[in-house]
């Protein structure tokens, strides 16, 4: 992401919904990264789990346009490591949640091929679909 | 009784609350009181004056001042009424500032009458109160400091060159501490053995000065002034005044056991001198592990070399007593055990290692002679990734605090690394770079531009061993990248931690410790060299770590302490402790279970309990235990506490 | 013993020979696992939202079939059913007024109470049975046969659910050391397979199964040992891409540590369903002399 | 509920509540609280005593035997005890206490025994906030009843 924050008041109103639908309280983190080098996906993410965080501490709505909390497995390697007890996967969690709120689905079911959704163990396909549409 | 009773206004504070007329027309209605009167600043020089006139124009044998806090002004006031003659324990406070005009500001009314309550209730307290005499008693003009490393050091010779003697009794065989682990200090680089090593000479042959190593304080009775002390002079196995540390019985010895002084790095022998510049430079027998104390006989090859004849298997440990004024803790601290810290691999690979074990490796006199090698392989390392906030600053898993001193000498490290290997590459994975001190700045700048480290601002994850080298899972936050370095050595800042047996020592000493065991000081910002038990101070990282120059202000300052308690042969303290009716006690002892001071025996002739008011601290658990009222806390009578109860219990 | 179990949906297809040989092996420690006889998918993973309540609704179900069986304690053989009736269920325990709103949702039903205990068949075998016992119905113990053990991640994180050390699991270990295989540690024993990610992004699963079998196989393992129907799935099917990826790569086979339970304890071949396997595992366990 | 207590003829009850505070710690507190403005309401006397631990049962009794509402006991917190452990025997001789109330027909809640340090003004101001407002949800001691009769 580029460009430069401009911090004229942080987004309450986006602080409040997301520690709502979380849980986690946000600004106790003193970003050391730890759930970044913790996290096996890390490669793949446009944005390090801690500047997701980050942008939340802020109260920047642009986290909700990372691809990050999308690459996130669930895998609770931040939420285990953190010094701090924040439970980082939550936070993604309602990340997402916010976004599928909206009926965006990040996953097209009608372009899995047949063959593929024969193939796919169901609790491979439930579990995607719960995480990345709005519907289920 | 005649009870004076002065009301302040303390300007609008109590006055512009609390209806003071009203006050004064209540509380003159009360019995005993002949006089009441108001002012508006009652504590200032003419408030002062006020009071004192009219105790000798009303012939007051006793007076109550409703104004603030008596943390605030008890002694002011107490000593006010002194200098014209009235016992000073014949005034008392009734705070109707912090307890009824600040609280109830909306509430004029029920904040008056709770005034009125509070004032009366202390009208009733004081006119029960006895005169008293501060307790004077004569103390011990000498020290126990407890601790040998560079705050028992400092501390004990700041008072035996003041003229009093110390007693310092160090557990290890040596004193020196953990400052004489270190191989150099920051920010100017000078070797402890340069500078520390002539204190602790000065320390041995100080004439005020008994150097008891090799000793534990086990019991500590007694109090403020008159500490009794049992030390525990363990068995050495070897006659200290014939040793001449000339170290022949080590070469000899068979058994060679991991070194504590050098954190493991390398090899001591059974019997040993703990490090070439030891104080005392005395040989001790490690009786875990040689072969004669272990198997009752055999061996004795140190005894056969021993050109002065010192060793003596059948030495056994002493108890000595000793009396002294006041107490020093300077027992300090210790690293984190790096095998608690499994994601680092600590205790599981040999080449992830502990700072303090770094520093034996960098040190020039240490077991590897100032070379740089990995304990695994003897190489060099060539790639050294430096791990800040191991174990610290992670409530979560480990320590919740920052152990301060890790910034700088990690820093220091990469340095002393890079002098030691100039074609060598250190890593320093750190969260916030803490410079907290004179020069510390300049230093860490010195070391970034001349060490080339590369610092990386993240936590590590995970290390484990792949391919020969050890992998260290970190990340970049300044980049935003993850970061993945194949490390020959890996040195763990792991966190302070409060000295093994700390918890026990307290416990003796009857000081208190918080949650990890670091001691507790009486007040934190303003009280920070003294428990809540007076005579006993602390001095350096046992209160919490803290680098050399702080450790060392630290112990200088804990020694002024205890030289200013000990500057006079008497000192008073509160007279108010228990006392026992002795028409009244049935002997029964349950006072004598509830005091925690021991301060209550019951007389096996008289049956009756007596008190030792020396021990007696005046908490009054007592009197609560006592089912027929014999025992009394001096001025907390019961019957003034039943008089309170029912002015103040009223509707 | 007869304990209440929960199935989820892949012990009654594509992993069915995960509860065949856990069936089976359990019968000959004396264990019968009883399954519940009405149940409802537990969403495959856990509601991580505070505000989302209509999800949680059906692992309260089953825990109330759980009480009708007369248990208290609920057993999953699945890592993801583990961890997700765990979550939930310590969520409604925590907050007392979110059990009574899920409550309301099932007004036909009793009200659940919290008192159910979600555990992993793992903790069973450890706690309860023990692996003493085990070791001493082992036939043919696994001599030789060198087994990675891989936790993943649900059944260690979060800590609130987790069976074992975070960071330094043993019960896998100690259980197939029980039937005397050889253990070989990996360091990414509780590195995420990618999970359901493998529908999004195939190939970032892909590399995550590569990293974790290469590192088993670089120490010398022949096999890696899970619980997880889905870390079975990535682990065992995206191998075979990998041997067209990467000229040199070798292929392990992926076992449920029941399987490996029923061999040891000598049962017939059949329990084990190795015919679901796409990396054959035959030629290892023939060399082994284990079929 | 100042309707209510209208309808039944009666003026708003305002309970009197005993305070006994350890001088080392709950004093300082509610001097902190005082310091600070806190508001909490002067239903609460106090008495300023050396040690939680110094507190007889037969203070507490008296208190409710003069007619108070309620007793508060303030002491340090466990561990933290001036004099070492002066809190623990208060904590044991509560549980003494409470039970001679219930034979006496007092309900125990109106012995209320917490932990208040030093810099805990907030927690003082709170605590007396909730007790005086449970006290008088709880109405008059019933002893008091009884006198009168």
């Amino acid at each position: 992401m580029k460009g430069s924050l401009i911090l004229k008041k942080v987004n309450s109103e986006f602080i409040r919904k997301i520690v709502e639908v979380s849980g986690v309280n946000v600004f106790a983190c003193y970003q050391c990264g730890r759930c970044s080098a913790s996290c096996p996906l890390v490669e793949e993410m446009d944005i390090l789990p801690n500047q997701m965080v980050r942008l939340v501490q802020l109260g920047n709505e642009e986290v909700l346009n990372t691809a990050t909390p999308w690459i996130c497995a669930t895998c609770f390697s931040c939420t285990a490591r953190c010094p701090l007890g924040i439970d980082i996967a939550k936070l993604a969690e309602a990340l997402r949640s916010i976004s599928l709120r909206k009926n965006i689905d990040k996953v097209k079911i009608n372009q899995i091929s047949f063959g593929e959704l024969m193939k796919l163990p169901q609790i491979a396909l439930v579990s995607n679909f719960r995480k990345n549409t709005s519907v289920s | 009784m005649r009870v004076g009773v002065f009301v302040c206004h303390c300007g609008r504070n109590i006055a512009g609350t609390l209806n003071i007329e009203k006050i004064k027309e209540e509380v003159a209605k009360h019995s005993g009181v002949v006089h009441v009167e108001d002012y508006i600043f009652m504590c200032s020089d003419p408030g002062q004056k006020l009071i004192r006139d009219r105790i000798k124009e009303k012939n007051l044998d006793a007076v109550v001042v409703s104004a603030c806090s008596p943390s605030l002004h008890e002694k002011t006031f107490r000593n006010n009424a002194a200098s014209v003659g009235l016992n000073p324990y014949k005034v008392e406070i009734a705070n109707i500032r912090e307890w009824a005009s600040w609280p109830h500001e909306g509430k004029p009314e029920e904040a008056t009458e709770k005034a009125i309550k509070i004032i009366k209730a202390t009208v009733e307290k004081v006119k029960s109160n006895i005169p008293l005499e501060p307790l004077s008693v004569p103390v011990t003009r000498k020290v126990l400091v407890i601790g040998g490393g560079i705050a028992g050091i400092q501390a004990s010779l700041d008072i035996a060159n003041a003229g009093l003697e110390v007693y310092l009794v160090e557990k290890k065989p040596s004193i020196g501490g953990k400052m004489a682990q270190f191989s150099e200090t920051f920010p100017t680089l000078d070797c402890p053995q340069c500078i520390e090593t002539p204190k602790m000479t000065e320390v041995a042959n100080h004439p005020n000065i008994h150097l008891y190593a090799y000793s534990e304080v086990v019991d500590v009775s007694g109090f403020v002034g008159n500490f009794k002390v049992k030390v525990k002079r363990k068995a050495t196995y070897v006659d200290w005044n014939k040793c001449t540390g000339c170290s022949e019985c080590a070469k000899v010895c068979p058994v060679k056991v991991s070194s504590e002084y050098d954190v493991g790095v390398s090899q001591r022998k059974a019997i040993y001198i703990m490090f070439p510049q030891a104080v005392p430079n005395k040989a001790t027998i490690d009786p875990e592990h040689c072969l004669r104390l272990v198997y009752g006989k055999g061996c004795g090859l140190c005894a056969k070399t021993c050109p002065a004849g010192a060793i003596n298997f059948e030495q056994k440990e002493k108890i000595e007593e000793i009396d002294v004024g006041a107490i020093i803790v300077a027992t300090g601290f210790d690293v984190m055990d790096p095998s608690l810290l499994t994601e680092y691999g600590g205790g599981k690979y040999k080449d992830v290692i502990s700072a303090l074990q770094f520093e034996r490796i960098l040190a020039p006199s240490g077991p590897t002679g100032g070379k740089v090698v990995r304990p695994s392989d003897g190489k060099e390392p060539k790639t050294v990734v430096f791990v800040q906030c191991a174990g610290s600053r992670d409530p979560e898993h480990y320590m919740p605090y920052c152990s301060k001193v890790c910034c700088m000498y990690t820093a220091k490290q990469a340095l002393l690394y890079k002098h030691a290997v100039p074609n060598g590459h250190a890593y320093v994975f750190y969260i916030d770079v803490r410079t907290d001190g004179k020069g510390y700045e300049e230093f860490y700048e010195r070391v970034l531009r001349e060490a080339e480290a590369t610092y990386l601002r993240g936590k590590v994850a995970e290390i484990y061993k792949e391919d020969g080298k050890l992998k260290v899972l970190g990340v970049d936050t300044l980049t935003g990248k993850g970061v993945e370095i194949n490390a020959d050595l890996v040195v763990l800042a792991t966190a302070a931690v409060p000295s093994e047996g700390i918890k026990e020592l307290a416990k003796v000493l009857r000081i208190q410790t918080d949650e990890y065991g670091w001691l507790k000081e009486a007040h934190l910002k303003l009280r920070p060299l003294e428990t809540a038990t007076s005579g006993i101070f602390i001095a350096g990282a046992a209160q919490f770590i803290r680098d050399i120059t702080d450790t060392v202000s630290h112990a200088s300052g804990a020694a002024a302490k205890a030289l200013s308690l000990l500057s006079r042969n008497r000192i008073e303290r509160e007279p108010l402790v228990a006392e026992v009716n002795e028409e009244i006690c049935s002997g029964c002892g349950n006072c004598v279970e509830a005091c925690t001071y021991q301060a209550i025996k019951i007389d096996p002739e008289t049956n009756i309990a007596k008190i030792n008011t020396a021990l007696c601290e005046g908490c009054g658990a007592c009197q609560a235990s006592c089912p027929s009222a014999a025992i009394q806390l001096t001025n907390s009578y019961k019957k003034q506490l039943f008089e309170m109860i029912s002015i103040l219990a009223k509707e | 013993m007869r304990v209440p179990y929960f199935p989820g949906c892949s012990l009654k297809d594509f992993a069915d020979n995960f509860e065949k040989s856990a069936f089976a092996s359990a019968s000959v420690l004396g264990v019968e696992l009883v399954e519940l006889p009405e149940w409802y998918c537990c969403g495959v993973v856990a509601p991580l939202e505070e505000d989302e309540l209509i999800r949680k609704v059906a692992p309260a179900r089953n825990f109330l079939r759980t009480k009708e069986l007369g248990g208290n304690k609920l057993v999953t053989l699945c890592s993801m059913c583990y961890n997700t009736l765990k979550l939930t269920n310590l969520y409604m325990k925590k907050n007392p007024d979110k059990l009574e709103r899920i409550n309301s949702f099932m007004d036909e039903e009793e009200n659940y109470d919290g008192t159910v205990e979600v555990i992993h068949f793992l903790e069973l075998l450890r706690d309860i049975v023990g692996f003493e016992k085990m070791r001493e119905k082992v036939k043919k113990p696994l001599k030789g046969l060198k087994v990675a053990p891989y936790y993943g991640c649900l059944l260690l994180r979060p800590k609130e659910v987790a069976i074992d050390s975070l960071e330094k699991p043993t019960v896998m270990e100690d259980l197939l050391k029980s039937l005397g295989a050889e253990i070989v540690n990996s360091p990414l024993k509780k590195t995420c397979c990618g999970s359901y990610q493998v529908i999004n992004n195939k190939e970032v699963a892909s590399k995550l199964v590569y990293k974790i079998i290469t590192a088993v196989t670089k120490r010398g393992g022949e096999a890696v040992v899970t619980s997880c129907p889905l870390c079975h799935y990535n682990l065992d099917s995206l191998q075979k891409d990998l041997s067209d990826k990467y000229p040199g790569y070798k292929e392990v086979p992926v076992f449920y540590f029941t399987q490996l339970m029923a061999l040891a304890f000598g049962l017939e071949e059949e329990v084990l369903g190795l015919e679901k396997h796409e990396v054959n595992p035959l030629n290892l366990l023939k060399s082994k002399g284990l079929i | 509920m100042a309707e209510k207590s209208v309808e039944e003829g009666k003026e708003k009850f305002e309970p009197v509540i005993v305070g006994f505070f350890c001088r080392w710690c709950t004093s300082e507190a509610a001097d902190l609280a005082g310091t600070i403005r806190l508001q909490y309401p002067p239903n609460i006397r106090p008495i300023r005593v050396m040690c939680s631990g110094f507190i007889d049962p037969i203070y507490v009794l008296k208190a409710f035997l003069e007619g108070a509402d309620g007793v508060l006991i303030g002491g340090c917190h466990l561990g933290e005890c001036h004099y070492i452990n002066g809190n623990y025997k208060a904590q044991t001789r509560v549980k003494v206490i409470k039970e001679v109330m219930k034979s006496l027909g007092l309900e125990e809640e109106r012995l209320r025994l917490e932990w208040i340090s030093t810099s805990e003004g907030l927690k003082f101001a709170e605590v007396a906030n909730e007790f005086t407002e449970q006290i008088r949800r709880m109405g008059p001691n019933p002893l008091k009843k009884l006198k009168r009769e």
